[in-house]
């Protein structure tokens, strides 16, 4: 029998975390009751960033509805942009020209670096690490940069749009990427050694936060902590949108099911990215970059949605159009939002410092998660 | 007595620093208390409940063990000072008792007392 | 439009790795000039042989005030510079010649900041913490041999004085955690206290070792010993192991990375320094640093052969050597991610203390001899 | 894609259950009453030719007569999708919901009471206003996403809706 | 509501000042030191909300390091000076902020970083969003942008050291409020 019996129970002590906290990652509040250092029960209250988004879609014409999106998933704009063009082009029966779709996956995949470069940073940081979180930053610097060249923009690109996207590729794009991609691949090793092959940070992320197979689908988790669960579910694979079906890469998974594994298929991605972009250098066709929109966009009544995979998980957006000018309803389906309400279960019996690596290994946006 | 007097220099000193410096800080820092100031901070909400409540016996429990140890510690020091006197005896005698707490360090662990959980 | 993408080279990391090696050797240098100046020629004045015994230790309690608490500017401005060195960043640069006054303006803005007590605090224990963890720190340095003539006092129990006196500290970080009245703050205590006594045993053990080797406790005998060999070097197979232990109870003790659970800014906002504002906080961020100062000093004295080295005057060697040290405890403060809470204390009580007791025991066998 | 035997016998059993195919994305959409609704979930979870275990979606959005409602099921195993609409009516916004059959329901189905007022029966906190919120404050009068929401302005920025201005 | 715009006399401002010995002779120096040290120590709040949050963490980050001017982050608003608003903010959000700005000691100072937090930017007809922080903390710098690049932000810090080095700071009220001139950078963007 252990000494420590756990019958004397002390009466709980409910803390806050958040709204603001240092790791919360934005304006998230946890309530969480401890025991000690044991977490009881916790309950996420969202909602600190609600800004009616869906609702304000209601009120504007189909493209000018598109910078919005921007803000949804600050970390990954374009696959943002990207997701709500595809649903548009549903609704209307658009068809996006050859050159385009490849313009549009690679830049998808270059935001979809920058933003896996912040989880590592702000994941390190969460565990402690706060070097890593710099030398991150760093090597994002470099994506925006690329990111800035094509679309002027660092953060909020307002780029991909319906029926194209609207410049071509700059004097010296390629060239700058692969030079960028070399220092990268160099660089990721280094962090990778820095954070995967320290001890202390495996013990504080394996076996944590474990969300088994069954779990992951029953709660309906998508992107890498579903695949961080054993499941290889990938928009990009299962139901290819663009040019997916015409690149070869390959789709991380990893069957642990705990932090480590969430963050494992990150670093994956990646590389994975990485390939894409360059097969896309090789493979892009010449041709319109841009197909002709009227004027004045009506598309017909109907519903349509979208499916792609953000950094996140599975990105839709849901469009009802009546025929005239606005939308009817526009809804997002954002993947940290339905990852944020496994919160209270994965949280049952934890310590407070794994609150925070769990937390941290779902990479919600709280932007995405409020609309 | 004389062997304590750079003691109690030192404490005096050492007090007066922190003390003066706070009493001329009170002088010329501004001072603008409100409500909300004066609560505790707990991330932006009002804090729900108290912080002072009963806490976890695994604290006690390390507290305890901390407590044999460093007695044992006290013991050895001593025992550091003159144990050459006495030579490879006062040496076995010495790991015979480290060993009997190192025997209670396994029962310990054996118990489950060195979990947290 | 044209947008400049930054590249680097591999020589260009090299030369990265070359300037931070010599920026770092400037550091020290710079470093063992500060001490160099005043120290040295101070040193018969401040032994004031002749003064009354109460005026003498007036005035050497209050150099080494002063001396703690200017060093401790230059250390904090080493740590922001070492750590900008570290993360590819540049550290503070604007304040004064390479930031060197940055520190000081620290220092003056928390003198002139609003000073906050919670309304249900308990306003005794919050205004008595920071003189708790202040004060043992600074009596530790009363001990801390700079030189054969540069002791504020050789007292011929300094090891063990140390040990008394430093457990201490736990007693001023539990008072703010538990007088602020909030929550991050009393789960930062708490988790300090278990982690400070816990860490107290295998560094206890390690400096017993030495002082077994030694054969005395005064800290100043100490270091006479190692006049031909240092510690380390003398008796490796036990000396390395037992230096190791050391330095990573001192980083638990120090609440630096690792170990930094007590004020972890992700789970715990600061810690036990939470509620703490102004001069207050001041005083906790001195007596971390202080504290980081006499750690490795005292490795230094055990280990090192304190002041001992050619050329360069002893005081100067001290200040190397635990500058050295100190470079290695932000070393890996800046690179090592925070351990939990049980992985700590079953780190301490699983490893470290059946270790350190070995490790005693193999020591007092040698020391026999 | 189901099986066409597989989509017949669904139709054998679920009779009134419009039934429809989305050929651009290869989805099937079904059109339910709201009283069938929860068997026909139950058939799509249960049954080894659907085994829809994965709930993708949940949405509605106010066409001034009622609120349709609109479910996305997904089948890892099979990995097809099924769409389920269904209507609710504005008056008496209530139906019933799927947090027993599919857990990561919860989050959506307080969302959709959030911004719509429709009631999930059976939701653990159902009937418990404060608690159905989600990303509204818990004292906010109304809900906002319906087409005739008025918000009633209080004019302090830390309390109660804000202006346009 | 908004902020309370006070009306003080000259000499009210004066009798606030901390009568010391010597009067204008020992107070210019000792005040000069003052504002240099509350310039050049400006510790931020860790407190973002969104877009621009990444942009702030992004001027912390090497290519822009913000401790290059002794500007660090600390989690806690006891120790904090300034008080970075990063993003919009939501009427479910407004009271935290306010509580987070009271519970800063004095003397303290807000920076509304982005379009959002100046004025409600592209939320401006959204009933959920609170148009502009200034609406209830009085704000020391407005930095437009949606997110403002990080120049941007620094040129903003730079600015509040510039106004900082202006002010009376020796004085025993801490409510500023009458001296505050707010200023703004970009606007036109």
């Amino acid at each position: 029998m252990p000494l420590t019996s756990t019958e004397i129970s002390s009466p709980g002590m409910t803390i806050n975390m958040g709204p603001q906290h240092p790791s919360t990652h934005g304006v998230l509040r946890l309530l969480v009751e401890l025991d000690g250092e044991v977490v009881h029960s916790c309950r996420p209250v969202i909602g600190y960033l609600h800004r009616g988004l869906e609702k304000m879609f209601e009120a504007r014409p189909y493209r000018q509805c598109i910078p919005f999106t921007d803000r949804l998933d600050y970390l990954a704009a374009l696959n943002n942009n990207l997701a709500i063009s595809q649903a548009v082009e549903r609704v209307g029966n658009i068809a996006v020209p050859d050159r385009a779709q490849y313009i549009r996956v690679m830049l998808c995949e270059m935001n979809r670096i920058a933003s896996h470069l912040v989880f590592i940073g702000t994941y390190a940081t969460d565990i402690g690490a706060t070097t890593v979180f710099l030398y991150a930053f760093r090597d994002r610097e470099k994506m925006l940069d690329l990111l800035e060249m094509m679309t002027g923009a660092r953060l909020t690109y307002n780029w991909i749009r319906p029926g194209g996207v609207p410049t071509d590729l700059p004097e010296g794009f390629e060239k700058a990427v692969r030079s960028v991609f070399e220092e990268l691949k160099v660089t990721l090793d280094e962090n990778n050694r820095l954070l995967t092959g320290n001890r202390i940070f495996r013990v504080r992320t394996e076996g944590i936060g474990v969300i088994s197979k069954e779990h992951a689908i029953a709660w309906g988790a998508t992107g890498p902590v579903i695949r961080g669960s054993g499941v290889p579910y990938d928009i990009r694979k299962i139901a290819p949108y663009e040019v997916y079906d015409r690149l070869d890469f390959d789709v991380p998974v990893f069957d642990q099911g705990d932090c480590m594994a969430r963050y494992l298929v990150r670093i994956e991605e990646i590389r994975q990215s990485m390939r894409i972009v360059e097969q896309c250098f090789k493979d892009m066709p010449e041709g319109e970059i841009m197909t002709k929109m009227p004027k004045i966009f009506r598309p017909p009544a109907g519903q349509a949605y979208s499916r792609t995979e953000s950094p996140r998980g599975e990105l839709s957006f849901f469009m009802v159009s009546d025929g005239s000018l606005n939308p009817v309803r526009v809804h997002v389906r954002a993947p940290s939002f339905i990852h944020l309400s496994m919160l209270p279960d994965l949280l049952k019996g934890v310590k407070v410092a794994d609150v925070i690596a769990i937390l941290g290994s779902l990479d919600t946006v709280l932007g995405e998660v409020d609309r | 007595m004389q062997s304590y007097v750079p003691f109690v220099m030192f404490t005096a000193i050492g007090f007066a620093f922190i003390f003066v410096t706070l009493l001329m800080a009170r002088f010329v820092r501004p001072s603008a208390p409100n409500p909300n100031k004066q609560e505790t901070y707990e991330c932006g909400p009002v804090p729900v409940g108290d912080a002072w409540n009963q806490f976890n016996i695994h604290y006690y429990l390390f507290a305890l063990l901390f407590v044999v140890f460093d007695v044992e510690a006290a013991f050895l020091y001593p025992w550091a000072m003159a144990f050459r006197m006495f030579g490879l005896y006062a040496v076995v005698e010495m790991i015979i008792f480290v060993a009997l707490l190192g025997v209670g360090l396994v029962y310990a662990w054996r118990r489950e007392a060195l979990e947290w959980e | 439009m044209s947008v400049r993408v930054y590249t680097s080279s591999k020589s260009y990391r090299a030369g990265q790795f070359f300037g931070g090696l010599i920026v770092s050797l400037i550091i020290i240098a710079v470093a063992s000039l500060l001490p160099l100046l005043p120290w040295y020629k101070l040193n018969p004045v401040l032994d004031f042989i002749g003064l009354h015994p109460w005026l003498n230790a007036f005035l050497k309690a209050f150099v080494v005030v002063n001396f703690v608490a200017l060093h401790v500017l230059f250390l904090i401005w080493l740590e922001r510079k070492f750590a900008g060195w570290m993360q590819a960043r540049l550290g503070p640069k604007h304040v004064g010649w390479q930031g060197l006054g940055q520190t000081l303006a620290d220092a003056i803005k928390l003198f002139l900041k609003e000073d906050i007590v919670p309304a249900k605090a308990d306003r005794q224990l919050f205004a008595i913490a920071p003189f708790l963890s202040f004060m043992p720190t600074l009596l530790t340095f009363m001990v801390l041999p700079f030189s054969a003539a540069w002791i504020a006092y050789d007292y011929d129990l300094g090891a063990l004085f140390v040990v008394a006196v430093s457990t201490n500290v736990a007693l001023g970080v539990l008072a703010a955690g538990w007088g602020a009245n909030n929550k991050y703050s009393i789960l930062g205590g708490a988790r300090a206290v278990a982690q400070l006594l816990s860490y107290e045993i295998p560094m206890v053990m390690m400096i017993l070792a030495v002082v077994t080797l030694s054969d005395t406790m005064s800290m100043k005998q100490i270091v006479l010993r190692q006049a031909h060999m240092w510690n380390i070097v003398a008796y490796w197979p036990v000396m390395i192991p037992a230096f190791l232990i050391f330095l990573t109870c001192a980083l638990a003790e120090l609440n630096r990375t690792p170990f930094d659970l007590p004020e972890a800014e992700s789970e715990l906002v600061s810690g036990f320094h939470t509620e703490y504002s102004g001069m207050r906080f001041a005083f906790f961020y001195l007596a971390e640093f202080a504290n980081n100062f006499f750690s490795a000093g005292f490795a230094v004295t055990l280990f090192f052969g304190g002041w001992y080295g050619p050329i360069l005057p002893p005081v100067v060697w001290f200040t190397l050597k635990t500058l050295i040290l100190i470079c290695v405890m932000m070393w890996i403060r800046w690179t090592l991610p925070r351990l939990r809470i049980d992985q700590v204390m079953g780190f301490c009580w699983k490893v470290l203390v059946p270790i350190s007791l070995v490790i005693y025991c193999i020591t007092a066998l040698i020391a026999l001899k | 894609m189901p099986t066409p035997e597989a989509i017949s016998k669904l139709q054998q059993l679920f009779s009134e259950t419009q039934l429809k195919v989305d050929w651009a994305v290869k989805d099937l959409i079904l059109d339910v009453e709201c009283d069938t609704f929860k068997k026909l979930c139950l058939f799509l979870r249960r049954n080894t030719d659907f085994d829809c275990d994965f709930l993708a979606d949940i949405t509605s959005w106010d066409t001034g007569e009622s609120f349709p409602l609109w479910y996305r099921f997904h089948s890892m195993s099979l990995n097809h999708t099924v769409i389920v609409r269904t209507n609710v009516p504005r008056d008496n916004p209530i139906i019933a919901s799927v947090t027993d059959i599919w857990p990561g329901a919860d989050w959506l189905e307080r969302e959709c009471f959030d911004m719509y007022g429709i009631d999930f029966e059976g939701h653990p906190f159902q009937g418990d206003l404060a608690q159905m919120r989600i990303l509204m404050p818990k004292d906010w009068d109304g809900f906002p996403f319906r087409k005739d929401y008025e918000p009633v302005f209080s004019g302090d920025p830390l309390h109660g809706p804000q202006e346009r201005n | 509501m908004g902020v309370k715009e006070k009306s003080v006399t000259k000499e009210e401002m004066e009798s606030w000042r901390i009568p010391i010995p010597g009067g204008a002779a020992i107070i210019a120096p000792v005040e000069r030191i003052a504002q240099w040290a509350r310039k050049n120590s400006l510790w931020s709040l860790t407190f973002g909300l969104s877009c621009c949050a990444i942009e702030m963490m992004s001027t912390a980050a090497p290519r822009y390091d913000l401790d290059r001017f002794g500007m660090i982050f600390r989690a806690t608003p006891r120790q904090a000076d300034v008080m970075i608003v990063a993003g919009w903010v939501s009427v479910k959000m407004a009271p935290y902020i306010k509580r987070l700005y009271d519970q800063m000691p004095e003397p303290k100072y807000v920076i509304a970083m982005g379009g959002c937090a100046c004025a409600g930017g592209p939320y401006r007809d959204s009933v959920t969003i609170v148009k502009g922080v200034d609406h209830f903390v009085p704000v020391d710098v407005y930095v437009y942008g949606c997110p403002p690049r990080p120049e941007n932000l620094i040129n903003g810090i730079l600015k509040l050291q510039e106004k900082i080095a202006s002010e009376h700071v020796l004085t025993r009220n801490g409510d500023r409020a009458p001296h505050r001139e707010p200023i703004i950078i970009g606007e036109n963007a």
